[in-house]
């Protein structure tokens, strides 16, 4: 009779059982969660990948395969497995199996590839989120386009919410004209408008209750009692109140447009978005028009997106060329000295030209790489050029 | 426009993990404690009391909510479990059991359609406990690599199939006195009437395939299509 | 022993009574609103008003009043009507009164005053609202200002609004391109996206149920069958929704804006809106500043305010200078041919310029004479000016 | 967010022309015939049922909806009343007497304060039945011109000398045997405990100044300050 070994396919790695249960082999993935999800990706369109590969390779080295039967989960794979000549046999929860899944986050502790079984869960958590995402990407029809729409509705949102807080300002100004001066910030002012109204409502514990320091409460509260302003009438108060509570909706909208952003950028464009955020990303994405037109760009138009209006006037007018365009958001290009600007601006914009292929053509995880050998570059730049070049 | 007040908020005498808001309008809600204080999944309230942030548990929305406010014999979900759940959709039910499992325990959410993932994804993403699956619940062997021995396993698939479905996941994941919540169709307006041929047979099939009925709940008049089974797990 | 009359004041006039409760002298008030409200206004401030006034001056000269007591229930006027010699008494509510009052209605008609009861009770509304709104113009600290910041306000809507639905008829077209053809009135577009998202979900009956013709449902759900748009998830349409229902939402505060504005220049400036209606009144305002300097303009600057451009283009370059600003808005002038245009601009500003006066100065409402003095004369014109002005 | 599914409307039973709305979540609301269609007047909720829309009566802002709603013995207010109003206040309970008494009634309202009275102006522009006074209610012969002889007379007007000014207004425009809806304030949280000294001198007065008390609710839990007094007016 024929010995049976059973291929257990596990998040950390393929093991090769014997009848009891025993790891008799095993390849494990590396800790990576880009590749890992790539492998992971294979087995669950049912292909053999590369572990499960080397695993039978190395079986076929050390057991002899024509008197030993493989038991694997999945016919996919089994009929793969099969074509190259190996004997298969397709089970559905073998004991051994089923006792190994039991024991896994064990024995990955045990392998000394966590510390404890709750680390294991959190990295399965982070290589199924990423492993969902790249399923998605299938399903990504135009995402990059619903992303680039976002990022446009922000700015509008952006250009709404300042109108409306000058307009409210102004308005509110009639019943209490000492406020504008106290209140600086946008967001404070209409929330004190939106919740508390009539001023005569600005008593220090209301105030603090929506969030003002007890130090300013007291201020706005004793500015008010001596305030100069025009008294109003409930239905006054009331239109003001709605337009300032529009205003919190529309500030509430941006927030979600962002968090929306977030995650659509990171399923199709996870790579850009891993260099500069989702936000910039998606901003480069609008610039280019698709993730397709932006893949497309050489890195020298990538770097100085946005900037077109100061490209053409150099062309026109034979200037200087703009150093950089929107990637200017880019903290480290921002707070760099002004001559280390333009080279780190064309190190990013040659990784972003790469990132943006990979999201493009494969949607593999390559991020933290990229990331790695970006702040590599930046650091050598700034080691090179410590010192503004000298003028001559 | 106006805001409910909480009056106070108790531990449910039968349900443990599981809790009664009582507001200031005379009403009673049931709800969670909130894993993530502040973030709402599904538009549900979130109250305060006592320095701990509660959600919720909209009966309308979530079949579990319905099953226990209509006297479920018991409610088997305790902290530290991992559970299968097959149907995740966009995650309301599934953020309560992240709330009460906490931490320590784990949820293997299998949704199939793309629509639904993307928004069960953005769940994930802020709870730990939550592991996103985009896959079809009929085929568990794509899903073994990341799917661990559960402890319970709760099933809302609306397949036709729906009871060999939960079985075969079960022969894969679930352990020897394993739970087994599923929400079954079982469209029957009288809640005394018999219910109709397809359930009975799905009922049957759970029992051949190892499952000790426990207990059996309708739901209307918070939903009006569906029962809740409640069962036990034995490994031939 | 005396005898004593009794004086009823009422909406419609001031009645003498015997005691028998029998009316031995009246006089009405003209049925005119203006004018019966400033009349009462005088009464309800404990002040003689003139048909009170012309009531006594006629009991005089038809009674012997040194052996007749006025009988009144406001003891200011009978301390005013002592002060002229008449004998006076206060009571509250004497029976003669009293019934009189029970009775008032039913004696309006039989006077041929109201057709019924029903007319009276409706002219009695009227004034009472009118009436109210003058007392509170006493209290109207500014709110000149607030229908100002109202129209600007709507204004900065209108922006937005545009704003808005563009941005959401670019991005809901990833997902059905078609509608934006179909739907060009931004409301109902906006309106089918917010209630109904996928276009899945487009089909006739719930089209109608959102007030779609019954054709062009069809149409759009046919349509809607074989778009060539993406599929997108919930978490896409939610987003879009969100931003689809505040604009709705911004729609309807521009609905609420309009009636909050027609209000407060009922109170503020009821004859410059009886000329021009609420909105352009509003905007009046908004150019002059505030009621007191509209008031304090001349009419051929009122004729050319929001012109201020051209105005001083031609100023400038010694060209024409324009016919009319902002009241271009107002209907006659709109429709009128072009060379009666400048005509009518300035009969309007002349009447605008008056009304304005009024409404700082006295507040008294004379809208009703000064519409019809303007219709008189743009109809003048009319006549006057038939056809174009011969060329030389 | 969700929005309330009506499942059906009758006519009260006691209290006629006044109706109730039973919403498929359970629970039922007290409701008037909208007077003007697609017009709310404080953020209440309009219901349509056989092509009638009715107007949500809301038991916390309106004392009237209150005693209504804890058993009050009858409804005075009936189809074509004159009514006089004082302490209108931005129009609540105005706006719901103004569903009841229909095209054929009037309503007086008298209120003092501009603030709000430029509110009540508004639901007065829509409802030709409501006659706005914006007067003092100490002072009713400054209205002696517009009121006409009035059914019934409802105050609500927070004043120290409620009962003197009810009395005043009364013997001016009061018809022998109309009725008196008045709200009183009654501090105690106890229902069963004694009326405070103040409370019981204001019913004295009425009684003094020819009222009969028929009835008095107290308004908890929907007012906890307030009951309201039900009282028939006999003229000397």
């Amino acid at each position: 009779m024929n010995k049976k070994i059973f291929i257990a396919d596990t998040v950390i790695g393929a093991f090769a059982l014997d009848e009891n249960g025993k790891i008799v082999e095993s390849v494990l993935y590396p800790k990576d969660i880009g590749k890992t999800v790539e492998e992971l990706l294979q087995l669950s369109e049912g292909k053999v990948n590369s572990v499960l590969n080397q695993l039978v390779e190395t079986l076929k080295s050390k057991v002899d395969l024509s008197s030993t039967t493989l038991v694997i989960e999945d016919s996919s794979l089994a009929r793969e497995l099969t074509q190259r000549g190996v004997a298969v046999e397709v089970a559905v929860a073998p004991k051994q199996i089923l006792e190994f899944r039991r024991l896994l986050p064990k024995i990955s502790v045990e392998l000394g590839l966590f510390k404890d079984e709750d680390e294991f869960r959190e990295y399965l958590h982070t290589v199924s989120i990423e492993l969902t995402r790249r399923k998605l990407r299938r399903y990504a029809q135009k995402r990059d386009l619903l992303a680039i729409q976002a990022i446009r509705a922000i700015d509008d949102i952006d250009k709404t919410l300042n109108l409306f807080a000058t307009r409210l300002r102004e308005w509110y100004s009639i019943h209490f004209p000492e406020l504008d001066d106290i209140s600086k910030e946008h967001e404070e002012y209409i929330k004190i408008v939106a919740s508390l109204g009539f001023r005569d409502n600005m008593v220090p514990d209301s105030l603090v209750k929506i969030g003002i320091s007890e130090g300013r409460a007291k201020r706005i509260s004793e500015v008010a009692k001596k305030s100069i302003g025009a008294d109003l009438s409930e239905m006054d108060m009331n239109i003001i109140q709605t337009v300032a509570n529009i205003w919190l909706e529309l500030y509430d909208l941006r927030q979600k447009l962002t968090d929306y952003i977030a995650q659509v950028m990171k399923e199709v464009a996870p790579n850009v978005t891993a260099l500069v955020g989702p936000l910039l990303g998606a901003r480069l994405l609008s610039l280019a028009g698709s993730l397709e037109e932006l893949a497309k760009l050489p890195a020298s138009t990538v770097q100085v997106l946005g900037a077109e209006k100061a490209l053409f006037r150099a062309l026109r007018t034979g200037g200087k060329p703009p150093k950089h365009g929107v990637i200017f958001q880019y903290p480290e290009i921002r707070k760099a000295p002004k001559w280390q600007r333009g080279k780190i601006a064309r190190a990013l914009a040659t990784k972003l030209s790469i990132a943006a292929r990979i999201d493009f053509f494969t949607g593999r995880y390559v991020g933290d790489e990229l990331r790695s050998k970006l702040i590599e570059r930046i650091e050598e730049i700034k080691k090179l050029y410590p010192k503004p070049p000298k003028r001559e | 426009m106006s805001s409910l007040s909480v009056v106070r908020v108790y531990e449910h005498e039968k349900y443990r993990n599981v809790y009664i808001v009582e507001l200031d309008d005379g009403s009673s809600r049931l709800a969670t404690k909130n894993l993530v204080p502040g973030k709402k999944v599904y538009g549900e309230h979130l109250f305060r009391w006592e320095n701990v942030e509660y959600r919720e548990w909209n009966t309308y929305r979530s079949k579990l909510a319905a099953a226990l406010a209509k006297g479920l014999k018991e409610l088997p979900i305790v902290p530290g479990q991992r559970i299968l759940y097959l149907g995740a959709g966009s995650g309301t039910t599934v953020s309560h059991i992240s709330d009460i499992v906490g931490l320590k325990g784990a949820i293997y959410a299998v949704e199939f359609a793309p629509r639904v993932m993307r928004e069960l994804i953005v769940v994930a993403d802020e709870r730990p406990n939550i592991i996103p699956i985009l896959e079809d619940a009929r085929m568990p062997q794509r899903y073994r690599m990341i799917v661990e021995e559960v402890d319970g396993l709760y099933a809302d698939v609306a397949q036709p199939e729906q009871a060999a479905i939960v079985a075969d996941n079960a022969e894969m994941f679930l352990k020897d006195k394993g739970w087994l919540l599923l929400a079954i169709k079982a469209r029957s307006i009288d809640v005394t009437a018999e219910p109709s041929e397809i359930y009975r047979r799905e009922i049957e099939t759970l029992k051949s395939r190892g499952f000790d009925i426990v207990d059996i709940i309708h739901l209307e008049p918070f939903d009006k299509d569906h029962a809740m089974v409640y069962a036990i797990y034995n490994r031939k």
